[in-house]
């Protein structure tokens, strides 16, 4: 990041620079697909207004959320183990900000560059599991523990086919690095032509669906959504939770699905990147001028509404599987799916 | 039903019963899980006491009586007038259904008839209410799986339905209509023209249902070969309406006794589906929607002129005797036995209310399901809390 | 932590201290996290403090340098082995609160063998490592420039380990199916 | 009041010979258990039995005259009110009859309904038809020991049914098995549906969700749903002094 400034921050300045951004990385995109995605689209979706009162278009009705959730009593239930009850949230909440370290925004736009950048964010997004777990035990009610064993389940069985579904952009990539892979669809070519780079959605679109539905499931959506079903049990994990508590599941559940799109965004669309003949068009560096850093948040920023409209669209549109079918989906279709797919790119990146 | 069908569904019910045992001899020890009284599910206060193994079902216990307002006394201290306010209260989205059955059995006491034009609007108002209700259904159902979407539809469209009986009765949801010989008003100007279009709206709807969550291959997932009740058992349990409708019986109230009402004026057919499942249930619900709009369509292009009243005595008071009286009501068949001694009270009304006998079956249902497949299960037999307490 | 590595691996040798608080304030968590594990009355917070442990590990990877080997830590043993054992535990009905019969007569005995460990593991460590100083930069010294630790594991792994890295696929294959027979009802 | 055994007398004009057939039928293989029935022509049937033939009728109509759909099940009590007109006139509490004063007064109206009855409490109950259509109204009389055979052996759908006319008249059923209220609470004295019963119930009894008039339940009653798997006794006793503090 310090080197968009050209000025050399201190370890401590920086660090707490980023820590910042973090939230602002978290919490905003957050913020907006809420309002654009849950509260307007849907709304459209289901012949309503949505909300209409709390500033032009209700646009402020977040803020008026937060604020009613923020004031609501604290509500630790009888039975509960409160400090597991009180600590669950937390956890899945540093879930989510792990998963935003690794992503790369910009050439240089970017909180860490590990090495294993794609491996670290598979790893540490299996962590929430943890806290849905802790939230679904510590709560002392039958729906909440039904609600968390289907969660660690579910999640379980979907974490293998995400991993498998980004296996066949590493080995298309050649690398695990987030900015690496950036870099070769910013660098790669179809048949020859450079002009729009290799976005890895037009050879891993496979891959792509795979992964989006591991998303969906990762995230406890509808059709996925068995963890919460409302109808059946009420809010599963998140059922004794209120006020603030219930506020950092609700932006750990948002802010991680727009993380996952962030991902998606990064492995198949080309993360920051443009076409690259537009990038050269703009400046003779292409995309390693430094102003990527600030176009590349944008950039990212549209490629994820893209994604999270995918993903709130089916959201608000299927019913739920059953847990038996949604194992089966996953052993049955998806990782035998995914590992064709691995097997296909295999053989054709040494082919050509 | 076909002998192939029966087989089937049998050897699946053994199947189910089986494996509920095998997992009770394996683990003794299991969870009670109390869904309800207030659960989205439950679509009021019915409060299901289920013992799992995992999330399987070994025994399913409904309480209900959360909203029991004995209406089978409070009856007995009412004049018949005053007994269809009451009873208004029973089915809330279907109201104006609830009244039928009872004027109509006080009107055989009395040996009265309502003329046509009032047996027509009557049956018109009656199939309103089964729209009303059975729309709401048809979204509902929808939510109970995990799509929010189609009950904002259901709410939606519903809405065109209720204008129209507010604007013939003056109440959207209890018109409180029916009198004892005829009906209270004429319909208003223009409301016939108002309805047609409003039951277009509702066919509409019907298609959009149809392929939002019949066409869906989740939806399908979910329910197919879901709480499975045989023709045998369902009749035996007392189910009614398109519960056992879509177990392939072939019955319907209002074709083979339509006592008081215009159903024989008209061309309709009774929808049956030979599966008996969760699927069938909601299919034969939604051709039963649409099945009604023909029907209203046709009554309203045929509505005779005439007077809405019989005479009656402007003190009702009903002869000795005892009638029974159902029809088949949105949620299957009500009926009402009368009982009078002559007063201006009825000595004594046993309302026979289809839910409280449809869900009578869940101990027996439930046996060796899932606890998603609960849910559609109560969902798909579709019952309504006051349909139960009374 | 995370910044601290980038920190870290661009060599600012000056601030070497940070990362040494970093470690003892990290083991000391860990210590105590692996005391109230073996003490608590609790299956679910024995699981819990033992998650703790491990994530003190990973953190310790990545103050090494190893990053790839706190990334898998995290998703094996947290991912995975933790949120197994702990679906595990709440399946069996795991009470809240304390259970009385978790105590019993042999921890004297288990304390013996942990501190015997324990000092065999220190002698064993210190003889090995006694005077080392760790290298400020944890690419060891004599990989190929441009060759980054993950890939040095890797070629390790595939090369020299390979026997080795084979026996133990077979062995966990076995154990799964193993799993399987054992699950199977019929 | 239509007499026993020769509906045809009476019948004015209009003869129903399905409703005839069926009665017949009944008759024949019933004999003497059948004590009178009644017939609107075109409309209804009604048949009373003797008390102790009533499952064996249930049996009978199922399983050989294919009445397979059962409708309802229920009771009557045909004692005067003692209230009045309208139940809630102003009668003293504390001089209204008891029920075993009302029970034994009980001497029959003259105005017992179609096919008459002798004693207080009448079990009414219809079944149905689908190859005839014809619903069929039985009814039989429940003598001084409140009792009587149950269906649910032949329709298992009469349990609630009967569970309901239980809490509502106090009626036994035999071999039913399964007694418990369907809607009261557990607690609840007396028959509500019973006609010696004031329609003031909260006048007479406080009503449970009064606060003031009941001290709120310090533990909760043993039911069946209470057995809780993951909050246990010492998880609650454990975890108090940690909310106190």
């Amino acid at each position: 990041m310090s080197a968009v400034f050209a000025v050399e921050f201190a370890f401590w300045q920086s660090t707490i620079f980023k820590l910042l951004l973090a939230f602002v990385a978290v919490l905003i995109p957050a913020g907006g697909t809420v309002y654009m995605y849950l509260f307007k689209m849907v709304s459209f979706m289901q012949s309503r207004l949505g909300p209409m009162e709390a500033g032009p278009y209700g646009s402020m009705q977040l803020l008026a959320e937060v604020g009613k959730w923020a004031q609501k009593e604290d509500i630790v239930p009888t039975n509960a183990d409160r400090r597991v009850f009180v600590a669950a949230p937390y956890v899945v909440l540093i879930s989510t900000f792990l998963l935003v370290l690794v992503v790369p925004f910009g050439p240089d736009a970017m909180f860490v560059n590990f090495d294993t950048g794609i491996f670290f964010a598979l790893g540490v997004s299996s962590v929430s599991v943890i806290g849905i777990l802790m939230a679904g035990w510590a709560s002392a009610s039958k729906y909440s523990l039904i609600g968390g064993l289907r969660a660690a389940g579910q999640l379980i069985a979907y974490e293998l086919p995400l991993v498998l579904a980004v296996v066949g952009v590493v080995v298309q990539a050649g690398t695990l690095n987030m900015q690496g892979i950036v870099r070769a669809q910013i660098d790669g070519e179809i048949f020859g032509f450079g002009g729009l780079g290799n976005p890895y959605f037009f050879t891993q679109f496979i891959g792509l669906f795979i992964f989006l539905v591991a998303v969906q499931a990762e995230l406890a959506q509808s059709p996925f959504d068995m963890p919460i079903a409302e109808s059946e049990l009420v809010s599963g994990y998140m059922t004794e939770y209120s006020g603030f508590r219930f506020l950092l599941f609700f932006i750990g559940e948002f802010a991680t699905a727009n993380i996952f799109a962030f991902l998606a965004a990064t492995l198949f669309l080309g993360g920051w990147g443009i076409p690259p003949f537009i990038a050269d068009l703009m400046f003779e560096a292409g995309h390693d001028h430094w102003a990527f850093n600030l176009i590349g948040p944008a950039v990212m920023l549209t490629k994820m509404l893209l994604i999270t409209f995918v993903i709130y669209w089916v959201r608000f549109t299927y019913p739920r599987f059953r847990e038996d079918q949604l194992q089966t989906f996953a052993w049955k279709f998806l990782i035998p799916l995914a590992l064709v797919n691995i097997a296909v790119t295999g053989v054709l990146k040494v082919v050509f | 039903m076909t002998a192939v069908n029966d087989r089937r569904q049998m050897a699946y019910i053994a199947a189910q019963a089986a494996d509920a045992r095998v997992n009770l001899e394996l683990e003794a020890e299991g969870m009670t899980l109390n869904i309800g009284p207030q659960h989205p599910a439950t679509h009021g206060t019915l409060r299901l006491v289920v013992q799992l193994d995992g999330e399987q079902v070994i025994h399913a216990d409904p309480v209900m009586g959360y909203m029991h307002r004995g209406y089978e006394k409070l009856t007995e201290v009412r004049t018949y007038p005053q007994v269809t306010t009451l009873i208004n209260r029973i089915d809330w989205l279907g109201s104006f259904a609830n009244e039928v059955p009872f004027i109509l059995a006080a009107e055989q006491l009395m040996g009265i008839e309502a003329p046509p034009r009032a047996q027509w609007i009557r049956t018109i108002l009656f199939e309103l209410a089964r729209i009303a209700n059975v729309t709401l259904f048809l979204g509902d159902m929808g939510v109970q799986l995990g799509a929010v979407s189609p009950v904002f539809y259901a709410f939606r469209d519903r809405e065109y339905i209720l204008n129209q009986i507010e604007s013939a009765t003056g109440g959207r949801f209890h018109p409180n209509f029916d009198r004892i010989g005829g009906i209270k008003d004429d319909l208003p100007a223009g409301w016939i023209a108002e309805t047609k279009s409003a039951l277009k709206e509702i066919r509409d709807f019907c298609d959009e249902m149809e392929d939002l969550i019949v066409g869906n291959e989740i939806y399908e997932a979910r329910t197919r070969g879901i709480g499975i009740i045989p023709a045998d058992v369902g009749l035996s349990y007392g189910l009614t309406g398109a519960n056992i409708r879509a177990s392939g019986v072939d019955w319907d109230v209002r074709r083979d006794n339509p006592v008081g009402l215009a159903y024989d004026q008209v061309d309709w057919k009774v929808w049956t589906h030979p599966d008996g499942d969760s699927f069938a249930r909601y299919w034969v619900r939604l051709q039963e929607t649409r099945e009604s709009c023909h029907i209203v369509e046709q009554l309203l292009d045929g509505l005779p002129a005439g007077p809405i009243m019989t005479k009656v005595p402007r003190i009702i008071k009903v002869p000795e005797g005892e009638a029974y009286i159902e029809t088949e009501n949105p949620l299957g068949v009500m009926g009402y036995y009368i009982v009078s001694q002559g007063g201006l009270e009825p000595f004594r009304v046993k309302i026979r209310s289809a839910s409280f006998s449809n869900i009578s079956i869940t101990p027996w249902l439930l046996k060796g399901t899932y606890v998603p497949d609960v849910i559609t299960i109560l969902a798909s037999l579709y019952f309504i809390l006051g349909d139960i307490d009374r | 932590m995370m910044a601290l590595l980038a920190q870290q691996t661009e060599a600012v040798i000056e601030t070497a201290w940070i990362p040494n608080a970093f470690f003892f304030v990290i083991a000391a968590v860990m210590v105590l996290a692996a005391l109230k594990m073996v003490s608590t009355k609790n299956v679910v917070h024995a699981a819990l403090y033992l998650l703790i442990v491990l994530s003190g590990v990973a953190a310790v990877y990545i103050f090494l340098g190893a990053e790839f080997a706190a990334a898998t830590q995290i998703l094996v043993y947290l991912g995975a082995i933790m949120v197994l054992l702990l679906f595990g535990v709440m399946l069996t009905r795991a009470k809240l609160g304390a259970e009385t019969d978790l105590d019993h007569d042999q921890r004297w005995i288990g304390a013996l063998v942990g501190a015997s460990l324990l000092a065999v593991m220190s002698y064993s460590l210190w003889d090995a490592f006694g005077g080392d100083k760790l290298p400020a930069d944890p690419t060891p010294q004599d990989a190929p420039t441009g060759v980054k630790n993950t890939q040095l594991v890797a070629d390790e792994i595939f090369s020299t380990y390979l026997v080795s890295f084979e026996v133990l696929s077979v062995l966990l294959l076995a154990a799964l199916i193993g799993a399987v027979v054992v699950a199977r009802r019929d | 009041m239509p007499s026993a055994d020769s509906p045809t007398e009476e019948e004015v004009v209009v003869v129903d010979e399905a409703r005839d057939a069926l009665l017949e039928a009944i008759t024949a293989e019933l004999g003497d258990a059948v004590v009178a029935s009644h017939i609107l022509p075109g409309k209804d049937l009604w048949v009373r039995v003797a008390n102790d033939a009533w499952s064996d009728t249930a049996d009978y109509l199922r399983n050989r005259q294919r009445f397979r759909f059962f409708s309802w099940l229920s009771a009557i009590d045909w004692m005067q009110s003692p209230f009045g007109r309208s139940l809630d006139a102003a009668v003293d509490i504390a001089d209204a009859p008891t029920e075993d004063a009302a029970e034994s007064e009980y001497t029959g109206t003259g105005a017992d309904g179609y096919t008459g009855g002798e004693t207080r409490f009448q079990v009414i109950s219809r079944v149905h038809s689908l190859t005839t259509q014809i619903g069929l109204n039985l009814k039989v009389d429940v003598g001084d020991d409140l009792s009587i055979g149950t269906w649910t052996k032949t329709y298992p759908g009469a349990d609630w049914h009967e569970r309901e006319v239980h809490e509502m008249f106090g009626i036994h059923f035999e071999d039913h098995g399964d007694m418990r209220n369907l809607y009261l609470p557990t607690d609840f004295e007396g028959f509500p549906l019973r006609k010696d019963f004031p329609l003031m119930a909260r006048l007479v009894k406080p009503w449970p969700g009064i606060v003031d008039v009941e001290p709120m339940p310090e533990v909760e009653e043993p039911e069946a749903g209470e057995e809780s798997s993951s909050a246990s006794p010492s998880g609650a006793t454990t975890s108090n002094p940690e909310d106190a503090s």
